[in-house]
């Protein structure tokens, strides 16, 4: 019953916290609230009981990716003075429609679709050794390309961001 | 219990908020964080998938560390991109960077 | 099972990537072209120990990655084209960039990736396999750095790349939950048992990885990307982002579709005719109007695009058979298609390194100042429009043959009426080049040897399959038999 | 040599047309003597072939007519199969047009190696003789419509680049051009008739055609329309009204010419080919009755035109069309015999005239204005007395050749109860002799108007002027064969009439009554011409044109048929064409193919600004079509 | 590679003979203009003795398909049978006189075009691929290379134009090639439904003639489809209202071309038509073939019209080219032995005079440089070789007796009469109107006064008396002796099921 109680309570922020995102005015704001966004799908992973990726989730997201993210925001401050500019588009009340239209279709399928399982009970517990079996056997392959991915992304992140002379 | 539809349902709330971001937010690192939810939105999905269809196979986690990693990566990428951009053009509105059209 | 020699190939692409970036590394004098050829050799080893590939019994390795004909014929398209590129960007990159050894490195990676995507039977695969050629060629497309449009080209296409594989991601996420596998026999079998109540959730699944692929194969109204990245990146690799990511993505379609999404056909067929007719129609108008040789091309492979997908939706209409023929042709179309982008590039190349004019006006008068890339240029541009004696022809009745069923003979007349009203832009091109004088200063000029023996190499291809498509396309059939062996029991096991 | 063989007349001047035509202007000569050779030779074969057919000639056995045909060509298998055959057929009227071409052309040969002399192109003018002879001959003796329908496009040709010889002159090219025009609205017609006929009987034989016709093989309505399509042909070639425009401005050819293709042959290949299919006509109800009114109307109206000229040729030119009218009523009356009767003669006497008018022509260094010229016979005794001859046989005075068919076209035309006919007829003859002495006077009697002329002009030389004495002597004698007695003498089974005949050969008995009232005709027409016209004075005409000049504007203008054409053509004809055009350009053309092109090109202008450059908008676009997708398909599910 | 009675390598020969030709230019240096125009010639002639052969050697009276070849192409893939796609070759009594034409037509322009002195290198390879594309069309008996051959004689024609043409030469040559390809675009589709539909998994003709008449294709198939593949033809066959491209094709096209797209090219839709419509699609023949009549009669009509007051020379022939056009698609349209006889005779004749008007109206243009009819006038003095040639021609045109345009028009004229005797009279008009556009032109032209700015006129060449002699020795022949031709076209004609007597 509790679980529930605080299930509700999350969800809430996060739906909340994520609208903040991706409504503030101001990027900093805007960066502030992802953290706390993906902080609340963390704890979505938790209550599905999958600890490991909660883990996962507040490791990259909350330290390297919003770092990351709060850096570049540094680098491409566009004016210093800070001077407000519009920070939507054009397009921002068709892009709210067609937003609405989306949610629209996923939630009517989300809900209107009869599941296979039994998907009222808890969730089933899934233990580390588990995950950590699929990954490295039975998911070999995929992650050796994920690694050689990570690496690219590395080698291009830095040629293009190096700073050569002549720019 | 919460049933699996409410996993759902927030994981389908997110990726819309998220799509609405892509296509209204001007800053190229407010869209990137956009793309961020919406790929959060998707994990979400298939743990919880994972967690309540098929107890034996874990599959959906798996995806999921793997759809991290990526967006983590993307991120990286995307942002040396945007760098690189606001270098050339002193810019990081996506709606600026129109050179090529038509 | 694990077999870890299935992928020998790739292991000598990959390998070879580590050994061009170390070349570099240890002898920092290479001259930038040695680098290059030593890539096309690499690619050249890939494609010939791929040949020991051909006929063999398919083998599954942990039932993720499948190495049979279907694979081996895109690791021999993937080979040729990376060989392709890298000659051509030998000259082309010399001087625009300080990072020569990772460019080819990466070309090498993209080309692997392409052979997973085409190799993959689960999703997982698959998904890594996509995103890492699209990391490959984010990189690729923003090589130039000191270009402006290379850089705005490179951010529109990683967000919209990545916009597009998150739909991507909640379809197969959908997808999941509802056949509760990621493997395609998993998902094929669970696609088989599921009832009519799950319907909506396969539909709107569907259409998610349809955005997904649509945008990877840059098909109407998921290209917009492409025409803006093709003008913005480098020549070479606009050739490799209108072949190589073209033919991955239709490789991960086909195996796709064909395999694990066949027995829910009734579920997304339209969708892919629908989008064939959009696509085909928005490519050949809007590619009348364009001024810019590559956005030109975007916009005409576009309209390719939009035929090849046709086979895809008779792969839904029809049944086995008429799945392989399709497939056949859409296989051979591929080859005709990439045979003739790149000679059309490799002259494009050339001329460009001598003029810099990428535009439609600055062609003008080549026929006089340099008639051979004028005859190659025409050569792979009547291709296009599928005029014979060139691979676009027989390739192009192949391909609209084998997609014609009852259901699709409508999409298949559209096809044809836009290939003709493909010829007219092309024709302006052609008369740009034959029709008028080369402006005041354009005198008679020579091109790079090499250029010159790739295209005439390229345009004898062209000539060849255009000539004798037999051997071809024995080779594409044979290259999609194994995507309808295993349909087949699916198919059977379908619930009525 | 039999009657088998007389293709050779038409294949010897054929060949000569290449030869000439080829080497000609290498030649000496110009190589002239070699067309009065082929044409002499011809000559001389035609009496072979009359011999052979008299021998082979037996009325009561009815061996009446010799033919040989060949296979031609065959398209298609089966009972349908087209086939053709091409041959000759040789009858009395064959004979006879045998006869009649092979001598006008002869001494049209002669009289031009003197007329024609130190003309340009003159070996031209002889190869196209030459060419024009052959297909003369082979219109006469084909045995099949289709060979009749080629040579008589071969002869319209002929006289098209004859009357075109001096092309330098726009008059001449446009009177050469109008000739073929004309002349090919009648064909059209004779066209569509032959192929109808072919239609209804499956063959071009013309024989066979009359067979199943008179065994009422054809439908009477379709018989009679395709009947008049064949006549409308006639009626091109032999210039009847409203047809009659282009024989007075072909008067712009060559003298010569104008006497062989205008007066003797091509001109009556109408009336030769009307009487051929006489039969037909005859089973058709009502075509005779057609043709006896389209020979009277251009009797009367030529006659009236004709006394309005001033220029020689123009007169004769009138006067021939008047005389194929007579012709046309006797065919019409059922009576071939007197058509081709008076075919002859005429052809005789009118070639005499025309022949004797190039003379002067010639004599009077190309003068052919009245009003110039007068009282030349002293100057040129010959060629005055054959053109008395003539005159007097054109206006039927006996015992000249005229009288005596004009007299028979008269009898004949007594056959159409009522006698109206026969009264419009004898009005015509009037007018006949009426001009015709009115333009011998004006010529060669009477005080010269022009004195300059009458100095300079001389007698031609023996070349021309022993054609016009050949000729006038049969314009005077050729008459008398219509007797009995004559024919038989010259070897002849009998009398013209008993020679040439439809059903029944019947011997000639001369109608007192008639012939006194032709003959009273002519005299009557002659003193009017000689009170009006005596000794060359022209206040008594002008007086007469003045008593009514509302009529003589209209004679003048010949009552204003080429005006009308004229209106017709620029008018109707080539401003329908301007339509045409103006259509074919701006709606088929730019309305209808580059207007889609344009629509198309438009929409691809229009789209390709959804391509609006911004990242925003692209991933709206992904957005829509995923959102559209969606929808369209759970649509269709429900 | 299988020959019937040892004579398919002939019409192999001849198919080669071009591409070789080709082949050999390509690889001569450009500068060496004589030799490209000796190489040329020589191989046209070779052409020409073997398009003669093949017309004579041909047996009116035996096999209706003679000189086979069969070169099994693409075979046993997935809906490819065991003679799946095969370059099968042969002659049959309709395409042995389109081969003399051909030959014929090739050799007067290849000898014509001697004087054409910008890039003759590159003139030369794309003219003999033209003519490559024509011979294949007409020998070939499978569909898909009926369709590759189609495609390949109509591709050269953009640039043949483009570059060497003179009046608005850009647009007439786009207008020209679009159209074309257009029409094939239709043709295409049509042989797809048409495999899609018979499903034998072969392109070979014969199997799938035969098919068209036992009813494998069905009744309502075949008129779905006849009218898309006859109009595809139609518009290379100038077929009312799809000519427009006729006039500005044929005044922007250089002579050679002209000659060899009006005298040969055009007679690809017509023949187009009877393969793949009438052959075919018997039934849907039947069934439309009313329709084309009209069409066709309106086309005989309009283009003489037309003509009447056009003063351009080119545009005259262009609009009575679309008039002759129409002849033959009445003959076809009549459906029975003698018209469709008669319509390929017509493509004969029309092809050979049409090719020698164009040959004496470059000569003319090549001087003059003006094509103005009113500018002209009593050129008889200064070319009179050129004026009779022209004569000949210009009366073919009309259709008089003894030349070969009579024997065309007067088969097809027996044969619409035979079955619409209305349209046949109209056919007849429309003949007389030929008259009057054609004496129009000599009188202004050749005749009259003469016009002294030409004084310095050059009458025909030589080698363009040659060409043009040969052209008017072939009118002649016809016009006098068209046996030959009637009993080969004739037995192969009647052949056809569907054709009625």
């Amino acid at each position: 019953m509790a679980t529930e109680v605080l299930w509700w309570i999350f969800a809430a922020a996060t739906v909340v916290l994520s609208t903040g995102v991706v409504f503030s005015r101001s990027v900093i704001h805007s960066a502030i609230f992802l953290i706390g966004g993906l902080a609340g799908v963390g704890a979505m992973y938790v209550f599905l009981t999958v600890d490991f990726l909660a883990l996962v989730q507040f490791l990259i997201y909350g330290g390297a990716v919003t770092v990351l993210i709060l850096l570049a925001l540094m680098l491409t401050r566009s004016d210093p003075s800070g001077a407000k500019e519009s920070v939507n588009g054009s397009q921002a009340p068709f892009a709210a429609l067609a937003g609405v239209m989306l949610m629209a279709i996923l939630v009517s399928v989300a809900v209107a679709v009869k599941w296979p399982g039994d998907v009222d009970n808890a969730p089933s517990i899934i233990s580390l050794e588990a995950i950590s079996k699929a990954l490295f056997v039975d998911y070999g392959p995929p992650f050796v390309l994920a690694s050689v991915l990570l690496l690219v992304a590395l080698v291009g992140a830095i040629i293009l961001a190096r700073q050569d002379e002549g720019d | 219990m919460v049933p699996l539809e409410n996993y759902l349902v927030l994981s389908a709330i997110l990726f819309s908020l998220g799509v609405y971001g892509v296509l209204a937010r001007r800053s190229a690192v407010l869209v990137l964080m956009s793309v961020e939810l919406m790929l959060n939105a998707v994990s979400l999905n298939f743990v919880a998938f994972a967690a309540y269809l098929d107890p034996e196979k874990i599959t959906g986690a798996i995806f999921a560390v793997f759809v991290i990693t990526v967006a983590a990566a993307e991120v990286g990428l995307a942002l040396a991109i945007v760098i690189r951009l606001f270098r050339n053009r002193a810019t990081s509105n996506v709606d600026e960077a129109a050179l090529m059209k038509w | 099972m694990r077999d870890y020699t299935v992928f020998v190939p790739e292991y000598i692409a990959a390998g070879w990537a580590v050994l061009v970036i170390a070349v570099e590394l240890f002898f920092p004098r290479v001259r930038r072209d040695g680098l290059a050829y030593l890539t096309a050799l690499g690619a050249l080893v890939w494609g010939i120990s791929a040949l020991f590939f051909i006929g063999k019994t398919p083998q599954s390795f942990q039932g993720l990655i499948e190495s049979d004909n279907f694979t081996t014929y895109f690791r021999l398209l993937a080979a040729g084209i990376v060989a392709a590129v890298s000659i051509m960007s030998a000259s082309y990159m010399r001087g625009r960039t300080k990072a020569a050894a990772e460019y080819y490195g990466l070309l090498l990676i993209a080309g692997c990736a392409t052979v997973y995507m085409a190799a993959a039977r689960e999703l997982i695969t698959a998904y890594i396999s996509l995103e890492l050629l699209s990391f490959c060629l984010y990189i690729l497309v923003g090589y130039l750095k000191r270009d402006a449009r290379s850089s705005e080209a490179a951010l529109k296409y990683i967000l919209l790349g990545a916009f597009s594989s998150a739909m991507f991601l909640y379809g197969m996420s959908l997808l999941y939950g509802l056949t509760g596998s990621t493997t395609y026999d998993g998902i094929s079998a669970g696609l088989a048992a599921r009832g009519s109540s799950t319907d909506a959730g396969i539909v709107v699944a569907f259409v998610l990885i349809l955005a997904g692929v649509g945008f990877k194969v840059s098909a109407a109204p998921f290209h917009m990307w492409a025409p803006d990245a093709y003008e913005g990146a480098p020549m070479p690799i606009t050739a490799f982002l209108s072949t190589l990511s073209k033919a991955a993505g239709f490789a991960l379609i086909l195996r796709l579709f064909s395999v694990a999404l066949v027995v829910d056909a009734v579920e997304w067929r339209w969708a892919f005719a629908i989008l064939a007719a959009v696509t085909m129609t928005a490519g050949n108008l809007i590619a009348i109007q364009q001024t810019n040789l590559k956005r030109l091309v975007a916009y005409s492979s576009i309209g390719q695009v939009g035929y090849m997908l046709i086979t895809i939706a008779a792969i839904g209409y029809g049944d086995e058979t008429v799945g392989l023929n399709a497939t056949s042709g859409l296989l051979i179309h591929l080859i005709g298609y990439v045979v003739s982008t790149l000679a059309l590039f490799t002259a494009l190349t050339a001329y460009y390194n001598k003029t810099g004019k990428d535009t439609v006006e600055g062609l003008r008068g080549l026929a006089e100042t340099q008639p051979f890339l004028a005859l190659v240029i025409t050569v792979s541009l009547f291709s296009f429009a599928g005029l014979p004696f060139f691979a676009g022809f027989a390739t192009k009745v192949f391909l609209f043959q084998g997609a014609t069923t009852n259901e699709l003979l409508w999409l298949v007349g559209l096809a044809v009426l836009n290939s003709f009203i493909s010829l007219y832009y092309y024709l302006m091109v052609i008369r740009q080049m034959y029709l008028f004088d080369p402006v005041a200063g354009m005198t008679r000029f020579k091109i790079s040897p090499v250029l010159w023996v790739l295209s005439a190499g390229l345009m004898f291809g062209i000539l060849f399959i255009g000539i004798y498509p037999g051997p071809a396309f024995k080779a594409a059939e044979n290259a999609a038999k194994p995507l309808f062996q295993q349909a087949e029991a699916a198919s059977a096991a379908r619930v009525p | 040599m039999g009657a088998e063989q007389a293709w050779l007349l038409a294949a010897i001047p054929a060949a000569m047309f290449f030869v000439i035509a080829l080497f000609g202007r290498y030649l000496p000569r110009q190589g002239d003597y070699l067309g009065v050779l082929a044409i002499g030779t011809s000559f001389v074969l035609s009496f072979f072939v009359l011999a052979d057919y008299l021998s082979f000639y037996d009325f009561e056995a009815g061996k009446t007519a010799v033919a040989e045909s060949i296979k031609w060509s065959t398209v298609g298998v089966g009972e349908t199969a087209f086939k053709l055959r091409m041959g000759i057929y040789i009858d009395q009227i064959t004979i006879v047009m045998f006869g009649v071409v092979t001598t006008v052309a002869l001494m049209v040969n002669v009289f031009s190696i003197g007329y024609m002399k130190g003309e340009p192109r003159y070996y031209w003018f002889f190869a196209v003789l030459q060419l024009f002879v052959a297909s003369m001959l082979m219109l006469v003796m084909a045995d099949n419509l289709l060979l009749v329908y080629i040579s008589w496009e071969l002869v319209g040709v002929c006289s098209f680049l004859l009357i075109g010889f001096y092309w330098e002159k726009r008059s001449a090219t446009e009177a050469a051009k109008k000739a073929f025009i004309t002349t090919r609205i009648g064909d059209v017609g004779l066209l569509i008739g032959i192929i109808l006929l072919w239609r209804a009987t499956g063959t071009f034989n013309i024989r066979e055609i009359i067979d199943i016709a008179e065994h009422g093989g054809i439908g009477s309505t379709y018989l009679f329309v395709s009947v008049l399509f064949v006549f409308l042909g006639c009626m091109g070639k032999s210039a009847q009204v409203p047809f009659h425009v282009w024989l007075p401005d072909a008067m712009e050819g060559p003298t010569p010419v104008s006497a062989l293709i205008h007066a003797a042959t091509m001109v009556v290949a109408g009336v030769y080919l009307t009487a051929r299919l006489l039969p037909l006509f005859e089973v058709a109800d009502g075509t005779l009755l057609i043709v006896t009114i389209v020979g009277l109307v251009t009797a009367l109206s030529t006659g009236f035109m004709a006394l309005a000229q001033t220029d020689i040729k123009k007169v004769l030119a009138y006067s021939t069309v008047g005389q194929l009218g007579f012709m046309f009523v006797a065919l019409g009356s059922g009576h071939p015999d007197a058509a081709i009767f008076h075919l002859m003669t005429h052809a005789f006497f009118k070639a005499l005239l025309f022949l004797g008018s190039g003379s002067v022509i010639h004599g009077t260094h190309h003068n052919q204005e009245m009003d110039k010229l007068g009282g030349l016979w002293k100057k040129m005794p010959i060629t005055g007395t054959t053109f008395f001859v003539g005159s007097l046989a054109l206006a039927g005075v006996a015992p000249l050749a005229g009288f005596w068919s004009k007299d028979e076209i008269l009898h004949a035309s007594q056959t159409w109860s009522g006698g109206w006919v026969l009264i419009l007829l004898g009005f015509a003859a009037v007018m006949t002799a009426f001009y015709t002495t009115r333009l011998f006077i004006r010529t060669f009697m009477g005080k010269p108007m022009d004195q300059h002329v009458y100095e300079s002009a001389q007698e031609s030389g023996f070349l021309m002027t022993a054609p016009l004495v050949v000729l006038g002597i049969l314009a005077a004698v050729s008459g008398f064969v219509i007797w009995h007695g004559v024919g038989t003498a010259i070897g002849f089974p009998g009398g013209f009439t008993e020679f040439v005949f439809l059903e029944e050969p019947e011997r000639y008995h001369i109608d007192w009554a008639l012939a006194g009232g032709s003959i009273g005709i002519a005299v009557v027409g002659i003193f009017l011409a000689a009170f009006v016209y005596w000794n060359g004075s022209l206040e008594r005409s002008t007086r007469l044109a003045r008593f009514q000049p509302g009529i003589y504007e209209l004679l003048v203008h010949k009552f204003y048929f080429d005006e009308m054409y004229q209106y017709a053509i620029d008018k109707v004809l080539l401003g329908f064409s301007f339509i045409v055009s103006w259509f074919d350009r701006y709606v088929v053309n730019d309305t209808g193919i580059d207007g889609s092109a344009q629509v198309t090109g438009y929409s691809g202008y229009v789209l390709k600004f959804l391509q609006s450059g911004r990242v925003p908008n692209y991933a709206m676009a992904i957005t829509l079509g995923v959102v559209g997708l969606a929808i369209v398909g759970l649509m269709v599910r429900a | 590679m299988t020959f019937d009675e040892g004579q398919g390598y002939i019409v192999l020969a001849t198919l080669a003979a071009p591409l070789l030709a080709a082949l050999i230019i390509l690889f001569i240096p450009s500068g060496q203009k004589m030799a490209i125009r000796f190489v040329s010639a020589f191989f046209a002639a070779v052409m020409l003795g073997l398009s003669i052969y093949i017309f004579v050697a041909y047996q009116a009276d035996g096999e209706k398909i003679q000189m086979t070849l069969k070169w099994v192409w693409v075979e046993n893939t997935a809906f490819l049978g065991k003679d799946g796609i095969t370059l099968h070759l042969a002659v049959d009594g309709i395409s042995a006189p389109m081969a003399l034409l051909t030959g014929i037509v090739a050799f007067a322009g290849t000898i014509t075009s001697w004087k054409l002195n910008y890039r003759p290198k590159d003139f030369f390879i794309l003219y003999f691929t033209l003519l490559a594309g024509v011979y294949g069309t007409f020998f070939s008996f499978d569909l898909f290379f009926f369709f590759f051959f189609y495609e390949l004689a109509v591709m050269p024609l953009y640039l043949l134009i483009g570059v060497w043409g003179s009046t608005r030469k850009e647009y007439g040559a786009l207008k020209l090639t679009m159209m074309l390809v257009g029409g094939s675009v239709l043709i295409w589709i049509g042989i797809f439904a048409v495999f899609h539909e018979a499903n034998l998994g072969t392109f070979d003709m014969q199997r799938l003639f035969a098919a068209g008449n036992d009813g494998t294709l069905s009744p309502t198939f075949q008129k779905v489809f006849f009218p898309m593949i006859c109009i595809g033809c139609g518009v290379l066959a100038a077929l009312w209202p799809f000519h427009t491209w006729s006039p500005d094709g044929h005044m922007a096209a250089p002579t050679a071309v002209s000659m060899v797209h009006a005298g040969v090219l055009m007679k690809l839709g017509a023949f187009g038509i009877i393969r793949l419509g009438i052959q075919l699609l018997p039934v849907g023949a039947e069934f439309w073939m009313p329709g084309l009549m009209v069409l066709g009669v309106i086309g005989a009509l309009y283009g003489a019209t037309a003509a009447l007051t056009q003063r351009d020379f080119k545009l005259i022939s262009g609009y009575s080219s679309v008039s002759h056009m129409g002849y033959v698609l009445m003959g076809l349209a009549t459906m029975n032995q003698i018209g469709i006889t008669g319509a390929v005779l017509q493509m004969f004749s029309h092809g050979v005079m049409t090719a020698l008007v164009f040959l004496l109206i470059g000569a003319l243009y090549d001087q003059a440089h003006t094509r103005d009819m009113k500018d002209f006038g009593g050129l008889t003095k200064v070319m009179p070789v050129w004026v009779v040639f022209y004569t000949v021609a210009g009366l073919a045109n009309v259709g008089l007796p003894g030349l070969s345009g009579f024997t065309a028009e007067f088969h097809i004229f027996v044969g619409t009469f035979r079955a619409y005797p209305v349209f046949g009279a109209l056919a007849i008009v429309a003949a007389a109107l030929a008259a009057g556009y054609m004496l129009r032109m000599f009188a202004i032209v050749f005749f009259g006064p003469f016009n002294i700015r030409w004084k310095d006129l050059k009458d025909l060449t030589p080698l363009e008396t040659m060409a043009g002699g040969l052209l008017i020795a072939s009118i002649v022949l016809m016009g006098v002796w068209w046996a030959p031709f009637t009993d080969r076209i004739g037995q192969t004609v009647a052949a056809i099921p569907g054709v009625i007597g």
